[in-house]
C-alpha cells in the first residue's frame, strides 16, 4: 500500500500543491490528472523519491519512503518522463542491461516476449535505438513493464507518442498488473481504459 | 609614544612607502566599497518587496 | 492546510535581530580598526630585518586570517544547510563568501606588496600565497555555481557541497605546497615576521584581526538581510498581517 | 525475485558503460589524441633542447594528463543525465556511492587507462629513460583514477548547468592541484636520483582518500541535480 500524506511541493517561488492525502490500495491504480504545470510530474518523483516534498511523506507499506531508501526502490518500477534508453544500444541490451540492474533478472526469452509484446518484434537485434521513432523507443522503454516483477509501478505520461494499438495493449499489461494485486500510479492526461473501480482519481489543482 | 619623528618620514615609511601605503589604501577602498555596494543592493531589495508589499495589499 | 511555520520564522525572526546588531559590530569594528591603525602604523616601531615595509602585515595577515576562517564557518553553514534543510543557513553561505573572497583578494595583493621589497618578486610560490590563490578560485567556484544555478534550493545545496568539498582541499594544498617547496628548496622565510615578534606589534595585529571580524560581522549581517529581502520576498512579507507590521520589522 | 548482489549491479553499471564507449569509440580517441597533441606542442614552443625538454617533461606531462582528464569529464554523467537512464540510476537498489564508484571507474578504463599506457611513449618524446619512465606510468596509474573521483564531484554538481564546461574546470582544477603537485613531483625527485617513493605513497594516500570521500560528494550532488 502506497500513502500520500499531506505532501505539498513548492518550485521556486511557485506552490504547485499542498496538502495532497491519498492512499492506493494494492489491486488499484491512481491516475494522476491535472494542466501542464500543475506539479504532476513533482508529485510522481516526489512518490519515488527523486525529489524531496516540501512537507509531508510518502510511506510504503506504513513507513516513510525516506527511511526504506533501497528497500522501497527493490519494489518500484519507475518510467519517467524520459525514457532511460541509451541510444548506442539495441533494444534488446538496453531491456537486458536495465533490467539487471532493477533486480529482475529476465532469460533472453522473456526479453524477447516482450519486445514481441510491445510490437517491436523485427527490431530486436543489430539495429540501434537510434533509428528507431520516438513512439518505438517509448514502446522499448514500457517493455521493462511486462519484464517488471515489481509490485508497485510508477509511469509518467506512459502513453505519450504511442498509437492507439500500443495504448490499448499497455493498458492491458496494466490490468493484468493490477489484477494479480499490483498498485500503480500512472500521470497522464489521457483516460485509461480501466474498469472504474479500479481507478482513482486525484487531480491537482494548478 | 609615537614612533615617528615628522610627518614625511611617516609617509615615506623608509623608503617603502609606495608598498605600505599602497596596501592599506586597498584595504580601505576595498572596505568602502563593500559597504557602498551592500547599501545601493539594499535600496534596491527594499524597492522590491515595497512593491510586492504594495500589491498585497 | 496545515504550515509550518518554523521554516519561515527562522529568516522572519533573524531579519530584525540582525539590524539590531549591524551598528553594534560596526562601531566596535571601526574603533578597533582605528586603534589598530595607530599602533600598527604610529606607535610599532620597525623590524630590524624588513624595515618599515613590515607594516603590511597589519592589513595582510589579518584579511588572510579572515579569509580562510570565513570559509570554515561558509562550509560550516552549508553543512548545517544540508544536514537541516534549514534555508537561512544557505542564506548565510551565500552571504559570507563575496567577503571571505575578498579578504583572500586583499590578502594576495597585500601580500604580493610585501613580497616586491622583502623577497625582491611580487610572487613567489609559497605554501601559504599558493593555498590562498587557490581559495580565491574555490570562493569563485562556489559563487559561480550558486549564480549559474537558477533553481533556488539546487543552487543553495550544490554551492553548499561545493564549499565542503573546498574545506577539505585547503589543508592539503597548504602541506602539499609546504612538501613540494621543501623539495625544491624554494623561499623560506615566512610571512609571520618572527616567531618573539614584539608584543606591541602582536597586540596591533591582533587588534586589527578582531577589528576586520568584528567588519566582517557586520556586513555579512547586513548582506544576509539583503538576501533575505531578496528572496523570501512574496512568502517572507505576506505572512506578516499589516503594513504596519512590515514596517516594524524592517 | 531474487536481489542481484551488490557485485552483479557493480558489473552491471561497468557492463554498460564499457559497452557504450566501445560503441563510441571516437570520443575515446580524442581526448588520448588531445593529450598526445599538447604534449608535443611543447618542444615546439620551447625548443628541442634535451637537457630543457627533460627538466619540464614532468609538468608538461602531467599537466596535459591533467587537462585530458578534465576534457573527458563531461562523458561521466551527461548522456545518462539527458536521456533518463541517470535518474533511473538513482532508483536501483543498491547505495549510490558504490554505483558512483562503478561509474567513475568504468569511465576511468576508458579515458584514465589509455593516458597511463600512452604515457611511456610520451615520455621518450621528451628523452625520459629507464626508471624514470617506470615512475612516469606508476604515478600516473595512481594518480588518474583519483582525478577521475575528485572529477566526478564536479561533474554531477554542474549537470545541465549552463556554461558547465567551464564552470567545471573552475570547480575541479583547485581539488586536482595535490595530485599534480605529487605526480609531477614523483617523476622529478625519480630524475633528480632520490626515488619518488615518497610523493608516490602520498599520491596512493589521495587515491584512497578520494576513493573514500569523492563518491559520496558525488552521490550527494546527483542527487540535488536531479531534483
Amino acid at each position: 500500500m502506497l500513502q500520500a500524506v499531506s505532501l505539498s511541493c513548492r518550485r521556486g517561488d511557485r506552490r504547485l500543491f499542498s496538502g495532497v492525502n491519498v492512499t492506493v490500495p494494492p489491486g488499484t491504480v491512481l491516475t494522476v490528472v491535472g494542466e501542464n504545470g500543475s506539479g504532476k510530474t513533482s508529485f510522481l518523483r516526489i512518490l519515488c523519491n527523486l525529489l524531496a516534498p516540501e512537507e509531508g511523506a510518502v510511506l510504503w507499506q506504513g513507513v516513510d519512503i525516506r527511511r526504506l531508501k533501497e528497500q522501497y526502490y527493490a519494489q518500484l518500477t519507475y518510467i519517467g518522463h524520459l525514457n532511460g534508453i541509451k541510444d548506442d544500444l539495441t533494444a534488446m541490451e538496453n531491456l537486458m542491461l536495465t533490467a539487471a540492474l532493477t533486480g529482475d533478472r529476465p532469460s533472453d526469452a522473456s526479453v524477447r516476449d516482450a519486445l514481441e509484446a510491445v510490437g517491436l518484434k523485427h527490431r530486436i537485434h543489430h539495429l540501434p535505438t537510434r533509428v528507431l521513432s520516438q513512439g518505438q523507443r517509448r514502446r522499448v522503454a514500457l517493455a521493462r513493464l511486462w519484464l517488471s516483477t515489481h509490485p508497485l509501478w510508477l509511469l509518467d505520461e506512459p502513453f505519450t507518442s504511442l498509437d492507439q494499438a500500443a495504448t490499448a495493449l499497455v493498458t492491458e499489461r496494466l490490468r493484468s498488473h493490477v489484477q494479480s494485486g499490483g498498485l500503480a500510479v500512472v500521470v497522464t492526461h489521457h483516460e485509461v481504459a480501466l474498469p472504474s473501480e479500479m481507478v482513482q482519481r486525484l487531480r491537482l489543482d494548478g | 609614544m609615537v614612533y615617528w619623528k615628522s610627518v614625511s618620514e611617516f609617509l615615506a615609511m623608509g623608503g617603502y612607502g609606495l608598498y605600505v601605503w599602497t596596501s592599506f589604501i586597498i584595504t580601505a577602498l576595498s572596505m568602502v566599497w563593500e559597504i557602498l555596494a551592500l547599501w545601493r543592493r539594499r535600496v534596491a531589495a527594499l524597492a522590491e518587496s515595497r512593491g510586492i508589499t504594495r500589491s498585497l495589499e | 492546510m496545515k504550515i509550518n511555520w518554523s521554516k519561515y520564522s527562522a529568516p522572519l525572526a533573524f531579519y530584525p535581530l540582525a539590524g539590531k546588531m549591524i551598528p553594534w559590530f560596526g562601531t566596535v569594528a571601526a574603533l578597533t580598526i582605528a586603534v589598530g591603525l595607530y599602533i600598527g602604523l604610529l606607535v610599532a616601531p620597525t623590524d630590524f630585518q624588513q624595515g618599515e615595509a613590515y607594516r603590511i602585515i597589519f592589513v595582510h595577515v589579518p584579511a588572510a586570517w579572515m579569509s580562510m576562517f570565513l570559509y570554515v564557518v561558509m562550509a560550516g553553514w552549508a553543512a548545517v544547510g544540508l544536514g537541516l534543510n534549514a534555508r537561512l543557513s544557505f542564506m548565510m553561505t551565500q552571504a559570507i563568501a563575496p567577503t571571505g573572497a575578498m579578504f583572500t583578494f586583499l590578502a594576495l595583493v597585500t601580500g604580493a606588496m610585501w613580497g616586491k621589497p622583502t623577497w625582491g618578486a611580487w610572487w613567489v610560490w609559497d605554501a601559504r600565497l599558493t593555498s590562498e590563490l587557490i581559495l580565491l578560485f574555490q570562493y569563485a567556484g562556489v559563487m559561480l555555481l550558486r549564480t549559474s544555478i537558477d533553481d533556488q534550493r539546487r543552487a543553495d545545496r550544490a554551492s553548499g557541497v561545493c564549499a565542503l568539498v573546498g574545506v577539505v582541499n585547503i589543508p592539503i594544498i597548504y602541506f602539499s605546497v609546504q612538501w613540494w617547496n621543501t623539495l625544491h628548496q624554494g623561499a623560506s622565510v615566512s610571512m609571520t615576521a618572527a616567531p618573539k615578534m614584539a608584543a606591541i606589534m602582536l597586540t596591533g595585529m591582533l587588534l586589527m584581526t578582531f577589528g576586520f571580524w568584528m567588519y566582517s560581522l557586520a556586513v555579512i549581517l547586513s548582506r544576509v538581510r539583503c538576501v533575505i529581502l531578496e528572496r523570501e520576498s512574496v512568502q517572507f512579507w505576506s505572512k506578516l498581517s499589516s503594513v504596519a507590521e512590515v514596517a516594524e520589522v524592517r | 525475485m531474487t536481489q542481484p548482489s551488490l557485485w552483479e549491479t557493480l558489473w552491471g553499471i561497468i557492463w554498460r558503460d564499457l559497452l557504450l564507449a566501445m560503441r563510441r569509440r571516437s570520443d575515446v580517441a580524442i581526448s588520448v589524441l588531445f593529450l598526445v597533441i599538447v604534449a608535443s606542442l611543447f618542444p615546439l614552443g620551447v625548443g628541442p633542447e634535451p637537457a630543457v625538454l627533460r627538466t619540464i617533461a614532468a609538468g608538461v606531462l602531467w599537466v596535459a594528463a591533467l587537462l585530458a582528464c578534465l576534457l573527458s569529464l563531461g562523458r561521466v554523467f551527461t548522456a545518462d543525465y539527458l536521456d533518463g537512464v541517470l535518474e533511473q540510476m538513482l532508483l536501483i537498489p543498491q547505495p549510490l556511492p558504490v554505483l558512483v564508484m562503478g561509474k567513475v571507474f568504468a569511465h576511468w578504463m576508458v579515458s584514465g587507462l589509455p593516458i597511463v599506457l600512452l604515457s611511456p611513449l610520451l615520455g621518450l618524446q621528451f628523452g625520459l629513460e629507464g626508471e624514470v619512465l617506470g615512475t612516469l606510468v606508476l604515478s600516473l596509474l595512481l594518480g588518474t583514477p583519483t582525478l577521475s573521483m575528485i572529477g566526478s564531484i564536479g561533474a554531477a554538481l554542474v549537470l545541465g548547468v549552463r556554461g558547465s564546461g567551464l564552470l567545471v574546470a573552475l570547480l575541479v582544477l583547485p581539488l586536482y592541484v595535490p595530485v599534480l603537485i605529487f605526480g609531477a613531483g614523483a617523476v622529478t625527485s625519480s630524475m633528480a636520483g632520490v626515488g619518488g617513493e615518497a610523493n608516490l605513497s602520498l599520491l596512493g594516500a589521495c587515491l584512497v582518500l578520494s576513493l573514500f570521500f569523492a563518491p559520496w560528494a558525488t552521490a550527494a550532488a546527483l542527487r540535488i541535480a536531479l531534483e
